[in-house]
């Protein structure tokens, strides 16, 4: 891996992804209130998801990482994913 | 404490920070068997499912989101100050996010201690004559909210250390893996909350 | 060679004939070809090492190849085993039992049986349903098998094919006696079916004695049997009335068995222990006996006394 | 051992001295040999109680003990196995010694965390044995700790769990280490595929390791909740589900089986080139298939469940599933077969072993095969089958490895040498008796002879017997094997340097190794298993 000297984010972009969290998280709140029957929970759980990528690329630097750990990253986000829907061939087709 | 005197290695800071991501995986897929237990129990349980979220207490549950959030920032803001040389911000952004931590602790406790009032609690009489639904569903919440605590709890013993270190000056402009593997673990014990959220508190 | 038991164990057993074959080709194959080349290529006989690595046809060649049969393999696995979870409408439904170590078969009307008789060539279906922690049932003979699994509403089917006796067996570990959960079914005709339905009718009409009942129900017969069998504990069958051995604190006393000899062995087990017993299995049942249940164990264990 | 003086890591003296020198050590060939330590002791314990269940089951009835005593021993016996043993087994082991070595490295990333994972490792160990004699006898619910029984058996099962718990915890952290460590420490122009395929097969198995057994870790502490708090996750009788534990649990344990033999098929690979002193056949395509392995590996748990009731769907796309990972395992014995056609072989005792291996390997693998098609399932499914399936491919696959391994390298862990005809006459022993007692375990259970069974039906006595009498035999050879490489370990000849012509890192330095590996870190120019000017220089 290259020797990079560290990249150093600035605090304003920090404060920028905090507002879109806190916004992201109004949002989801008060969706509940909507009564959206089965897309409440898909719309919460994908309002999580993207809350959940930005902190990891932003807070967490994915951004300026390898190419491998961005890569291992979103494997383990795919293998989890893939065990809850295989499990689910069990439950929903019973 | 080694037997090494002769050992050589250079210190390696991608080692560390690769070790601490690989450990996250592991801690994801921790909560992730919760998860998937959630999921099943929900998809049999979805009613029961509802009543028991509407007890929880969703204005506790947001502030404490506010609180996780903005703690993740200040963290991360602090490692950008060391790498600054900026130490007195440095400080009072890692204390910023002790204060966070705690704030959310004491939330958690008030809204723990007052489900122990109503007699809701893992084990109790109020709970075992609850529909099963609702009992599962607060099994897991306890079990979910309580680990995720726990992690919490470790977060704020790494973040003292932190500060202590930054103030003796051996975390510093030229070696800061420990903050940064600390924060990494603190985004970590956020990402975990930004889903319990919604699946205990929103669900309707 | 194959069985007929059921309709299904034929299908079954043309499977493992498959995947038997296949697999001792691969098997014979390449062991023979090791031992070969271990020979051809000794030290002795081959001194310099052929030097290669490689090679992308042989490579694509044993990829490809079981890739194709195991395949097969799925596909028929897949095609006998497709008729088990089809259950015909008309079958005959039984409710199968399973509770730590027993098997009952339930025929409905709360006629039981410890037996599962059934006719010959009918289709059965047996709706399996657990009392206490996961059993499975398992008829070798007809090649079938499933858990039962308390919570659950799993079945099996099957149509059996020859007259005979045929075992059943626990395979789901449950415990102490897991190895002792067995049972067996007797597939008769038509005819003797009807006979012994008669006879079931008329013996499940006697009520069972309620202190058995409440032995039942209380766990008991988990550890003490009513036959003579030794289980966990000494068995209740002649024990009313005997003259027995007990520890009281290390010391040895006889002790003829009565009503009060049994109260104190059920509310405080650990004061008197029976020789030849350790200790701590059996725990107290305090609060969990009532004094009128216990009445009604006293006077069923007194029909099962000593009868000289 | 060469005329240049050095000081090897056996003798080296540091800050501490005497057991506190190995105790507080952080040098992993030290670490890998407490390991192997730790984990021989408890392979004799473990043994011993399969010896005694052999035993009972010689003739039906009770023989020399109860149903309690041997529903305890089978738990404890395949908890000390599989979380003890074979789990951890050759990576702990062999992972620990030559890993560094062999790519090129003086040490492990992190040394001090790996000294923590051994501690771990025996804190874990230490509390499955305390398991059996504290409280109320020992846990008797199957290394499968499936629910409902576990949660209402009053024996330890909870210390048995927290024991899987702990041990765990020391396989993932074992796995992180080794993961950065191949990430970061390999010698310069060490690309991936210059790597040799030992290390290969310890990265696949490093993932499955981190990725996996979290997994474990939650079900087991949902468990400990159930029986403490009665939450009920599992429990019907609180509206949880026991076959949700069977998924969780083997999303684990079916990856497990991979830990297990990923790093006996590692061990291999390296013995067959230096054997017929030629390169691997078809190096990229295994290092390719232990990766394959692994990630389909983690998608076929359900096949463990064909009669739980799950759904029609779900048992079709496991046992699609299933078959697939067969494929890569083929691949690879073919690859073996192929390396060793045209090679000029010595047949020593590593090699003998690693043949074995193949040969057991095969029969537990094929039989495997069995147990995937959904038809045959249902009739092999918790009988006697599946226990030959594992103890074949366990103990045939992972177990004969080892002992290759052991064998292989014990001149270079000990600088001593063993001797060759007893270690061949005890191979004899041991192959014979081991087919003697699985193959009939095999042909009982097509004919529904179930597991867990204190007692059996008559008709099964012969094969019980013949069985019985095979592990007698296999017994006394493995304690012949045990005898020769203790007496080896301190009166052997001493051995060269390179005794076997390796060609890889390990056999370029002096035996055994000094602290530090290398004096100077071998730079790598080309792929590992170069035996000649014949071999084009690829890459
Ligand atoms: C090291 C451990 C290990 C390994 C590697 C495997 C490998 C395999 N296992 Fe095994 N298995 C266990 C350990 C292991 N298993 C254990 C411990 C249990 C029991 C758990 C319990 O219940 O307690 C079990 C149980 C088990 C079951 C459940 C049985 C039941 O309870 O009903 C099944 C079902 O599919 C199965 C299948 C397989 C298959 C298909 C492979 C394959 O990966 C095998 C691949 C290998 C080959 C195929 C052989 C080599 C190839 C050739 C010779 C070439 C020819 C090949 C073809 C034509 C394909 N195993
Ligand atoms: C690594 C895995 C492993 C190994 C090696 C063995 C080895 C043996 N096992 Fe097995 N066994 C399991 C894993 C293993 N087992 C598991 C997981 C189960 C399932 C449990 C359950 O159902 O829950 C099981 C179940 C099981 C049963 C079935 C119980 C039942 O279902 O009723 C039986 C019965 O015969 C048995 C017997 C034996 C015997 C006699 C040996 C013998 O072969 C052992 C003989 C070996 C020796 C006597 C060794 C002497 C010591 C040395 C030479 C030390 C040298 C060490 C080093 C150099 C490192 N075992
Ligand atoms: C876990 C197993 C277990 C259960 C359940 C159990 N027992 Fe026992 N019982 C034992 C054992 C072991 C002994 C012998 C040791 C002793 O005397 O305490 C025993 C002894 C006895 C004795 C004395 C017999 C003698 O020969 O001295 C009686 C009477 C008895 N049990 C009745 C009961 C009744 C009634 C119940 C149910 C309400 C019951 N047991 C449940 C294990 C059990
Ligand atoms: Cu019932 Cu085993
Ligand atoms: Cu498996």
């Amino acid at each position: 891996m290259k020797n990079k000297e560290s990249h150093i984010t600035g605090y304003p972009t920090y404060a920028y992804v905090l507002i879109i969290l806190l916004a992201l998280t109004t949002i989801s709140v008060a969706a509940t209130g909507y009564h959206l029957g089965a897309y409440t929970v898909a719309l919460a759980l994908l309002i999580a998801s993207i809350k959940v990528a930005t902190v990891i690329s932003y807070f967490m630097h994915l951004r300026s990482e390898s190419l491998f750990l961005k890569v291992a990253v979103s494997g383990v986000f795919l293998i989890f994913t893939l065990v809850i829907i295989i499990t689910f061939f069990d439950y929903l087709f019973r | 404490m080694t037997d090494h005197t002769v050992h050589t290695e250079h210190f390696d800071k991608e080692a560390g920070k690769l070790g601490m991501w690989i450990f996250l995986f592991t801690e994801m897929f921790l909560f992730g068997g919760l998860f998937l237990v959630y999921a099943v129990m929900r998809a049999q349980y979805s009613e029961d499912f509802h009543t028991a979220a509407e007890e929880l207490n969703t204005f506790i549950g947001t502030m404490n989101t506010v609180f996780l959030l903005t703690s993740s920032m200040t963290v991360a803001m602090s490692i950008t100050a060391i790498q600054r040389n900026e130490r007195r911000l440095a400080l009072f952004l890692v204390s910023l996010t002790l204060l966070l931590a705690m704030l959310f602790m004491v939330d958690k406790y008030f809204e723990w201690s007052h489900e122990f009032e109503y007699g809701v609690y893992p084990g109790s009489d109020v709970l075992k004559n609850m529909p099963h639904g609702e009992l599962l569903f607060f099994g897991l919440y306890f079990m979910m909210t309580g680990l995720h605590a726990l992690h919490v709890f470790v977060g704020m013993i790494l973040l003292t250390i932190n500060f202590i270190r930054i103030r003796k000056g051996s975390i510093n402009q030229e070696n800061f893996l420990l903050l940064e593997n600390s924060g990494l673990y603190w985004h970590l014990v956020d990402l975990i909350w930004i889903f319990l959220f919604p699946l205990l508190y929103l669900v309707s | 060679m194959f069985s007929e038991a059921s309709n299904v164990s034929a299908g079954v057993d043309k499977v493992f004939a498959f995947i038997i074959i296949v697999s001792l080709f691969f098997l014979i194959g390449i062991t023979v070809f090791v031992i070969y080349t271990l020979i051809r290529f000794s030290r002795k006989r081959n001194k310099k090492a052929m030097q290669f690595s490689d090679n992308m046809k042989l490579e694509i060649i044993w990829t490809v190849i079981p890739i194709i049969l195991v395949l097969l393999m799925f596909y028929y696995g897949w095609i006998a085993f497709a008729p088990m979870r089809k259950a015909p409408r008309d079958a005959m439904r039984i409710k199968a039992i399973g509770k730590m170590w027993e098997w009952n078969f339930d025929y409905g009307n709360g006629m039981t049986s410890k037996e599962l008789v059934i006719p010959l060539n009918k289709a059965v279906r047996l709706d399996l349903i657990s009392e206490d922690v996961n059993h499975g049932l398992f008829i070798p003979a007809f090649r079938v098998k499933e858990d039962v699994i308390p919570g659950y509403n799993n079945y099996l089917w099957f149509i059996p094919q020859y007259i005979g006796n045929y075992e059943i067996l626990c395979t789901q570990y449950c415990g102490l006696l897991h190895s002792n959960m067995l049972s067996k079914v007797r597939v008769v005709d038509q005819a003797e079916y009807d006979r012994w339905f008669a006879e079931l009718e008329k013996t499940s009409k006697v009520p069972e004695a309620e202190g058995l009942i409440v032995l039942r129900n209380t766990g008991c017969l988990a550890c003490h049997s009513v036959d003579g069998a030794k289980l966990v504990g000494p068995t209740f069958k002649g024990l009313f009335g005997s003259e027995r051995t007990v520890l009281v604190n290390n010391t040895e006393t006889k002790k003829t068995v009565d009503e009060a000899f049994i109260s104190l062995s059920v509310y405080n087990p650990d004061a008197e222990i029976a020789a030849g017993f350790s200790k701590g299995l059996m725990k107290s049942y305090t609060g969990v006996l009532k004094e009128e249940d216990m009445k009604k164990i006293q006077d069923y264990l007194k029909t099962l006394g000593e009868t000289k | 051992m060469g005329g240049e003086t050095y000081t090897s890591f056996l003798e080296y003296k540091g800050k501490y001295k005497g057991l506190l020198a190995w105790l507080l050590s952080t040098d992993h060939k030290r670490i890998g040999l407490m390991y192997f330590y730790v984990i021989a002791v408890f392979f004799f314990i473990a043994a011993s109680l399969g010896v005694l269940m052999r035993t009972e089951l010689i003739a039906p009835g009770q023989t020399i003990m109860g149903p309690q005593m041997y529903n305890g021993l089978f738990t404890v016996h395949g908890i000390i196995m599989i979380f003890i043993i074979v789990i951890p087994g050759l990576s702990v082991i062999f992972g620990n010694f030559f890993l560094p070595i062999l790519i090129g490295a003086r040490d492990v990333a992190f040394p001090k965390l790996n000294l923590f994972s051994f501690y771990l490792f025996l804190t874990g160990a230490l509390l499955a044995v305390a398991s059996q004699f504290a409280g109320q006898g020992p846990p008797d619910t199957g290394w499968s700790f499936y629910v409902p029984y576990s949660v209402e058996s009053s024996t330890n099962v909870i210390f048995a769990l927290t024991a899987a718990f702990i041990l765990g915890f020391s396989s993932i952290l074992t796995g992180i280490n080794f993961i950065v460590t191949i990430h970061r420490m390999r010698a310069p122009g060490m690309s991936f595929m210059r790597m040799p395929l030992f290390p290969w097969s310890i990265y696949a198995t490093a993932w499955i390791q981190v990725l996996a057994t979290p997994i474990i870790g939650i079900t087991l502490l949902m468990v400990i909740a159930e029986r403490v708090f009665s939450i009920g996750f599992f429990d019907p009788a609180l509206g949880g589900d026991p076959v949700l534990f069977q998924h969780l649990f083997w999303i684990y344990s079916h990856p497990a089986v991979y830990i297990m033999i990923l790093p006996a098929m590692g061990v291999v690979t390296e013995i067959f080139p230096t054997f017929s002193q030629k390169p691997v056949f078809g190096y990229t395509a295994i290092a390719v298939s232990s990766l394959t392995i692994a990630f389909i590996g983690y998608f076929v748990w359900g096949h463990h469940m064909f009669t739980s009731g799950t759904s029609y769907f779900s048992r079709l796309f496991f046992s699609l599933l299933t078959f697939l990972v067969a494929v890569p395992s083929a691949i690879k014995v073919f690859n073996w077969v192929a390396t060793l056609y045209g090679g000029s072989i010595d047949l020593k005792p590593p090699l003998l072993y690693a043949v074995a291996f193949i040969f057991l390997f095969m029969i537990g693998g094929l039989t495997g095969l069995i147990q995937g098609a959904l038809a045959t399932n249902i009739q092999v499914h918790d009988t006697s089958f599946v226990v030959a399936h594992f103890h074949y491919i366990i103990f045939g696959g992972m177990g004969f490895a080892a002992f290759a391994g052991i064998h292989y390298w014990f001149p270079k862990m000990f600088g001593r040498m063993y001797h060759i005809r007893f270690a061949n006459i005890a191979w004899g022993i041991i192959f014979t008796g081991f087919n003697l007692f699985y193959f009939p375990q095999l042909v009982i259970g097509m004919q529904g002879m179930p597991r867990r069974y204190f007692d059996y039906l008559p008709q099964f006595n012969t094969g019980q017997f013949i069985s019985t009498i095979g592990a007698y035999i296999m017994v006394t050879g493995l304690v012949m094997m045990l005898i020769n490489l203790m007496y080896a370990s301190r009166k052997g000849a001493p051995a060269p340097a390179n005794p076997w012509k390796g060609v890889t890192l390990e056999w370029q330095i002096p035996s055994p190794p000094p602290l530090e590996n290398f004096d100077v870190i071998p730079e790598i120019k080309r792929r590992p298993y170069f035996f000649g000017e014949n071999e084009p220089d690829k890459s």
